[in-house]
């Protein structure tokens, strides 16, 4: 899986439950694998000011974000004993209550999944270019920061 | 030199814009800031990173010449 | 959520992708969440001595083992910030690639998730009498011990 | 008094049966196990716990003659 060109993470919209069951079926085949751990980001309708966020809408400097990913994923394999790892990031709108983000690791052993997704989503969290426009009830934004 | 500026998020609503040009002759990323402030000053009160072809760089770092972003917080996932 | 009689935890056969994605689909109106963490187990086709794992034949201790799932909840629930929590296993035959646990947690913040899905799974893997019968191409089999 | 042991796994293959029911005088899970035992020998070479009303005791546990259950190491998830 090494070295090979920086993959499109990216999704238009919102990823949906049938696209991440599919990727989990898509693993049956697998039959090294003992232990999937999948992280899903999704949507809050924070209330900031008396206004509820209704979607928020996302732009990244994209092609810095792929290699990013890229970067993420190698030290990823490198560090920890893992047989797949695939990673979905939305563009544009998403709704509250839909997801966002999409990582999903398999292994043949759990330490190894536990240790991954912790250590994927921060790095995607701190180091990958994308930014989140908070939409309000009322068309006001703000923008979005991570903690 | 004419160096092609990007930038992203809460930065494209102050600026106005997504990519604009400058032409600029030192040799710094500080100065080029100083430069882009001249023409934003509204900058100069946000938080923000500097990716050089797409590497965080620092305000000491020498002008290559391509790609030059800025960058508010990151907020994915 | 506190409090509840034990649910019925075990689940016959293999987890379906579909079943998982259901499950998902259904937190799209709890906008509190932040992050979904899952883990899936999944019976890998180990060779020991030769012999190909075909399919594991899972038994329980079936009310031990909902009262101790019921104990793992409740813990988990008074440790961890969670808004969710669901846990499935299977009972009876399980073919290698499919989906014999799922365990999936919600919460406002995603530190939460990460520690909270490594707690309940160790402590299912040490605390809850569930055995594994590994049969082999040639029907032979062994009792899977976790390690 | 008549007591109800339940065997798991393993161990059901090496009582070859599930359920089985002892007349025993005893106090302790450790004079149970000895009882247990003369019938069933090869169980003494297993690994295995004992849960009484469906939590682990220890040998030196009393019998309360409820739900005794011996149960080979857990392999669930």
């Amino acid at each position: 899986m090494n070295n090979k060109k920086p993959k499109n993470v990216f999704k238009d919209g919102a990823i949906s439950s049938e696209f991440i069951a599919n990727s989990i079926a898509k693993h049956q085949s697998k039959t090294s694998i003992g232990a999937h751990n999948i992280f899903l980001g999704q949507v809050r309708a924070d209330i900031i000011d008396d206004k509820t966020v209704l979607d928020i809408e996302y732009t990244a400097y994209e092609d810095m974000a792929n290699a990013k990913f890229h970067d993420i994923r190698e030290a990823a394999f490198s560090k920890f004993d893992l047989t797949c790892m695939h990673i979905y990031h939305s563009l544009g709108k998403v709704n509250t209550g839909e997801i966002c983000m999409f990582v999903f690791v398999s292994s043949p052993r759990r330490k190894e999944v536990f240790k991954a997704i912790e250590f994927i989503v921060e790095e995607i969290k701190a180091n990958v270019p994308v930014f989140g426009k908070e939409i309000f009830e009322d068309k006001t934004h703000q923008w979005k920061v991570n903690t | 030199m004419r160096l092609t500026i990007k930038y992203f998020g809460l930065l494209a609503e102050v600026t106005q814009c997504s990519e604009e040009q400058f032409e600029f002759s030192g040799m710094l990323i500080s100065e080029l800031l100083e430069t882009i402030y001249l023409k934003h000053p509204k900058l100069k009160e946000k938080d923000f990173q500097v990716a050089q072809n797409q590497i965080i760089v620092t305000n000491e770092t020498e002008i290559s010449g391509r790609d030059i972003a800025l960058l508010p917080p990151f907020s994915g996932g």
